[in-house]
């Protein structure tokens, strides 16, 4: 079981979503996130003083999912990422030793649903 | 011949009116999403600056000097007023409608209008488009006479501007919106719409109130004497406004199974809209009649205008103040009841008199402004889309105008 | 007779008065949480539209046609007024008191009652319950003629409404509030008070602003006239409320070591509640000392009422509208001071005349009131509870009525 | 000798002045943090609270009393007042100017002052700095005289208080400021600035908006006469505000590259004190150009005040009022045009009359205010400062004053 | 040393607080989230036009635990989630490889607290 | 390749930005939280009734890390912690089993950036 963590541009959120319904994927969550990378920020200006803005909206995305699962929805995010459609972004896969599900107490892959 | 109390009565109905640019502001800002607060705050402010200043220069003489049966041809500049005259509470009072009809347009072009083009187009409706076919109906409040104010079947009536101010600024913005697109995203490839909620529904609840508030002045201020008939028309234009939440409210919970707030909002605002030229004519329960058709109509025209027209509209412009203005144009000429009110010699609606004199002259007056504004509205947002371009590019939309044409962020949390 | 300026001044508190009905809906919408703000925003839009409406069919009738000793007997639908009448601008002032007595009631209803028996609640209060009452005390202002008007100790003063108003529906808020019960969460099993902070101060706050504004025109326009008076009344107004401003503010210090908001806020309108009756026959002493009580009074009030009475008013109307409202009655039968401001040949009040009598006066007052609004209160809640249910289901409490009850966000963020 | 319909117009206008205390709240909350919300309306609402009664106590004596040159004498708790007397419809329109000088402080001191401490200097102003200073301008309009009235070079001409009111507020605000220090994070070691955004920009939109709204109560209020005049103040008003939107949009552009809403919104207020001192002398073009230039001087002065006197004013408050009311003052004596507009039989302005003396009164009252003010406000911050202190702990200031001085959050989310 | 990742539903949060101070276990962070599982969307209408909100409000959770302490926690969420106390949620355990306390420099277990 | 989770003070967030910069670590994370720990929570009170506030607003920061650098960035937190430029705050290691570059379908370490 491995933990998808993935930052895209907040416009992407639905492309995105679309992407992982036609995997079949169809539990994930979402937080607001503020990033920043090489990407050049806003220039803004507030009663005449600059104001660099250098932490862009970013959505931070939580996937868990089964092995077999990951590398069908690595793929799929790169290629959107490359045809544009995703935008720029990035995945952090993590190990997770164990899920469970609070309603009914099970466990293990089949408690990722 | 104007005395102190009518000055006073009038200077206040102005005042009234120019805190509808606040109620405008608040109403847009409400209904569209956060990332353009602050672009919608700047178009009605520079609405009012840029309308005020050319009005004065330009569009008070085109509206009421001396006619030459199209257009005013004097007091440009107010010129030859001095002392304490009447011009000035009259020169004030008729720039905040001006001010009222420009504002009316920036809500249906919200979200997507490259900001210096705006200000042109305001510019042309507060100097040109407005005050000429102003003339027509209102000269006669001055040194003009418009050619509307003579029709043989009975004056074209629009006491304090349903069509003039309301229609004229709803299909403006109607045809700025089409000539402008829908926003990205509003409806999908296959042509199914797509919501694009506002971010604060109470902003735009305090924005009908204060509209509501100031509607008093509107109206019952366009008499521009202190007698006893405002609180006729105050008391005619609540009811109307009142009749149309009623109906919109009635009719969102048929058609939707629930109390739609956003359009209970609108059903005020029709309401108003609609008793706006037959409020000094019409019966309390003319006003509720109006008030409940208004109620219905913005609602159903809400829908046909996003769905058949594809023509997207943010804040229902087209429909609260074109459509209900039209209406409230064309009841007049079927409530109008002026002597079963016991205010005139005799009855011009069709439903008292029988006659469809009045109604005729009313239809007129809707046809001359509709094509007015559909024609002018349509070379002016043609020629500015040709020569400067009319919509933000696609990356400033998606960012939001107010980070990219005015480098701010409305709500801004220290990081 | 009225006459022109009379009109203008009554039309002009009128609009004032109106604008009352967006300063209550950002107090309560402030002063609850943000997933029932739009719910908040229809129930006062409702209030006032039904209210209107009925108001105008049945209630005016009611409260100022010819009475029967009880209630007025004619004048529905202003039947038989003709040309510009002076009923005009007296019904539509009439209105907007109505308005604001509905809608104090819907604050301390808050977050948990079900949007559809609210709006025949609200029916009820402006079509029977209030304008019934309401002819007792203001009957004679029109056709009618008030018991209360002529007891044998000098006739009831409630110049602006501290009771017919703003206690009646301080007491209707509270009956409505006791029979609905308390917010989920607001006390624990064992008793104690878990505090539900409401989601935006600064609306709360500018919509106390807002009340302060129009209270000028609900007090100083209640004379219906436009004479040297309306200063004084202005005056006097003031200077209560900024005292119960000061002594909430004093006595939030001493108890809770900081100056608490929204209590500070509340004494404000504490001050203006208890001056609403007696503004015209008060001195500015007596102003002073009138809304320092207030000021007192609502902060123990709305402690009181939470820990002791068990009973959850998110905004503290029983307590602003209610107490401070009996307050204001009885204080006129303490410092009524005509006589000594010049303006009545003789005092009334207890601390000026040492006579009781109009102190009596107002104790009966005061009680008819209280026992009539928490009778029609628990008859109209408790019918409406068995025949339709008054209270959200705890699901929907929890989702919040906005989605519920209304399919819609108030604060929407693109997702 | 003033009649009903004065006594009418001059409460309208008192009840839009005293709604600018609701303007400069929701202007100051919105141009800083959102954990200083609550702060901000306890100051303002205290402002006016402590300065009604300590103006009904001391203030107005001091201001309209029998003068000894210097101050007034008498009347104060308005004794000898009775009946329905002129002086309690002047004594509120008074306070509310008094409560406007006394807020415009508060904004600039914002964010780090503490809130006992600016109580008292609040009260100070409002009893003491304003009254002694308004009574050398204004005393003839009781029963004062105040030395500025009888300058041989003719009387210091202030109509609505340019200076009295705003210019005062602006120097205080100054020094105030100054003594107090920067917010933490305004300037970094090397003295270069960081800019605090403000939390809410369109509260402070709508801040602006109310502002411009009750000006035309502030402006053709203060002629307490409700003639033709009002209609021309009003007029003249509009256009120097309108004046400094354009101008301050078009400085933004240049100096910025894009339209600046903040400033834009300052170059508004800047349009309307500019003219307040002049509103009923200069002529409708005198009106743009002062508007102009006001609009140009608000965005250079934040600058300068910011950059070069390293003094942190979150709201701009020493520019719109002390800089741009300065402006005002002067520019009565350069636009001056009293028989050009024909309503008086000389024109005092240097630009009409070629005299230079009217121009010299504006001097000297511009230099004895300034001094006045910054010597009184010198005094009272430091003492204030020596005895109680008067900014809050770094600490404090970090966690914001709402959860420190006030134990409440401004917009509270149910976690 | 593990971390627990939970999302529950946001008016659960109470509860659960109480549940883990029974449990003395007083460090944990919390953040706003929005979750999709199979748990059925809001029905929304904005100016006539329907709108699927099929993204739940969620409380997210981070409590960084020793070993000894996660089967107590976690058990005791379970038994939460069953007796309907917590509601519907998710539960993900991932290994942590060190951690540190800032303001004493400490690291490993007895950084956890 | 390292995932940092840390939690700060917010208003040290700035000071935290620039000792990143000086390492030469540009990629970066952060969101908003609330966490409660021994730290005294604030004393609220509204309409009279006592409110306990105990979840302190935090920022939470996630850096992903080659492994050379972990150790470096550790260390320097550690110090401003103890300096007190940066305050209290607790920082967290978890283990990257893989990093994707959205945008040029990169992975591995030289996917991190
Ligand atoms: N090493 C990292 N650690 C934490 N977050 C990162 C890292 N690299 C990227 N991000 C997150 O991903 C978002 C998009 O990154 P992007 O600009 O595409 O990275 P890159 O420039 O390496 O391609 C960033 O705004 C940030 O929120
Ligand atoms: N596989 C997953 N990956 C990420 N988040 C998840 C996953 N499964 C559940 N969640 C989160 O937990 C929340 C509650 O999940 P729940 O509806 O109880 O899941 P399930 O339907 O599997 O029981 C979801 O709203 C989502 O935020
Ligand atoms: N064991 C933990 N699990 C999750 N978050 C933690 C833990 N310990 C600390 N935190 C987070 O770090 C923040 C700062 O912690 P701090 O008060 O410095 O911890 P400590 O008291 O252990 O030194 C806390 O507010 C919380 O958000």
């Amino acid at each position: 079981m491995k933990l998808l963590i993935a930052y895209i541009q907040p416009d992407k959120l639905t492309p995105l979503r679309e992407l992982l319904s036609k995997l079949e994927v169809f539990r994930y969550s979402i937080s607001d996130g503020f990033g920043h990378s090489e990407e050049k920020g806003f220039f803004e200006r507030y009663r005449g003083v600059e104001l660099d803005v250098d932490l862009m909206k970013k959505i931070r995305l939580e996937i868990a999912l089964n092995d077999e699962y990951v590398s069908k929805v690595v793929d799929a995010m790169l290629a959107g990422g490359k045809d544009g459609s995703l935008g720029d972004g990035k995945i952090f896969v993590l190990p997770i030793e164990e899920t469970y599900r609070l309603s009914t107490g099970e466990s293990g892959p089949v408690a990722i649903g | 011949m104007q005395d102190n109390m009518n000055v006073m009565w009038t200077l206040i109905a102005t005042i009234l009116v120019f805190f509808m640019q606040a109620g405008f502001a608040l109403v847009e800002l409400g209904l569209t999403r956060s990332k353009n607060a602050i672009n919608i705050i700047m178009k009605n402010l520079m609405d009012f600056a840029i309308g005020s200043l050319s009005f004065f220069v330009f569009g008070f003489g085109l509206m009421f000097g001396k006619s030459n049966g199209l257009f005013g041809t004097e007091d440009f500049f107010l010129s030859g007023v001095s002392g304490n005259s009447w011009d000035y509470t009259f020169i004030i009072f008729q720039t905040v409608f001006a001010g009222t009809a420009a504002t009316i347009v920036s809500g249906a072009m919200a979200e997507r209008t490259r900001f210096g083009s705006y200000l042109i187009i305001s510019f042309f409706i507060t100097t040109f488009i407005y005050p000429i076919a102003g003339s027509w109906s209102w000269g006669s409040l001055h040194h003009g006479n418009g050619f509307l104010e003579n029709l043989g079947t009975g004056a074209f009536i629009d006491f304090a501007g349903s069509t003039v101010v309301h229609s004229m600024g709803g299909w403006l913005a109607l045809t700025g919106a089409a000539i402008l697109g829908p926003r990205i995203g509003k409806y999908t490839i296959d042509g199914k719409i797509r919501a694009i909620p506002g971010h604060n529904i109470p902003f735009a609840a305090l924005g009908v109130f204060i509209l509501w508030f100031c509607w008093f002045g509107f109206n019952a201020g366009s008499t521009t004497v202190a007698d006893f008939s405002i609180g006729r028309i105050a008391f005619i234009t609540n009811l109307s406004a009142v009749s149309g939440v009623v109906s919109s409210l009635i009719l969102t919970q048929l058609l939707y199974k629930v109390p739609d707030a956003s359009m209970t909002l609108n059903g005020a605002l029709a309401g108003l809209v609609g008793i706006t030229a037959g409020c000094n004519h019409v019966t309390p329960v003319g006003a509720i009649i109006i008030g409940l058709v208004a109620g219905i109509l913005v609602v159903l025209s809400i829908t046909f205008v996003e769905n058949k027209l594809k023509i997207d509209d943010p804040v229902g412009a087209v429909s609260v103040h074109g459509v209900c203005g039209a209406w409230g144009t064309i009841a007049v000429g079927l409530f109008a009841a002026e002597k079963t009110l016991g205010v005139g010699d005799k009855d011009l609606g069709l439903f008292y008199s029988g006659s469809f004199s009045q109604l005729f002259s009313q239809l007129i007056g809707f046809g001359v402004y509709f094509t007015w504004s559909i024609v002018t509205g349509f070379i002016l947002f043609t020629l500015v889309k040709k020569f400067r371009g009319i919509r933000v590019s696609e990356e400033y939309e998606r960012l939001g105008l107010d980070i990219t044409e005015h480098q701010a962020e409305a709500y801004y949390e220290t990081k």
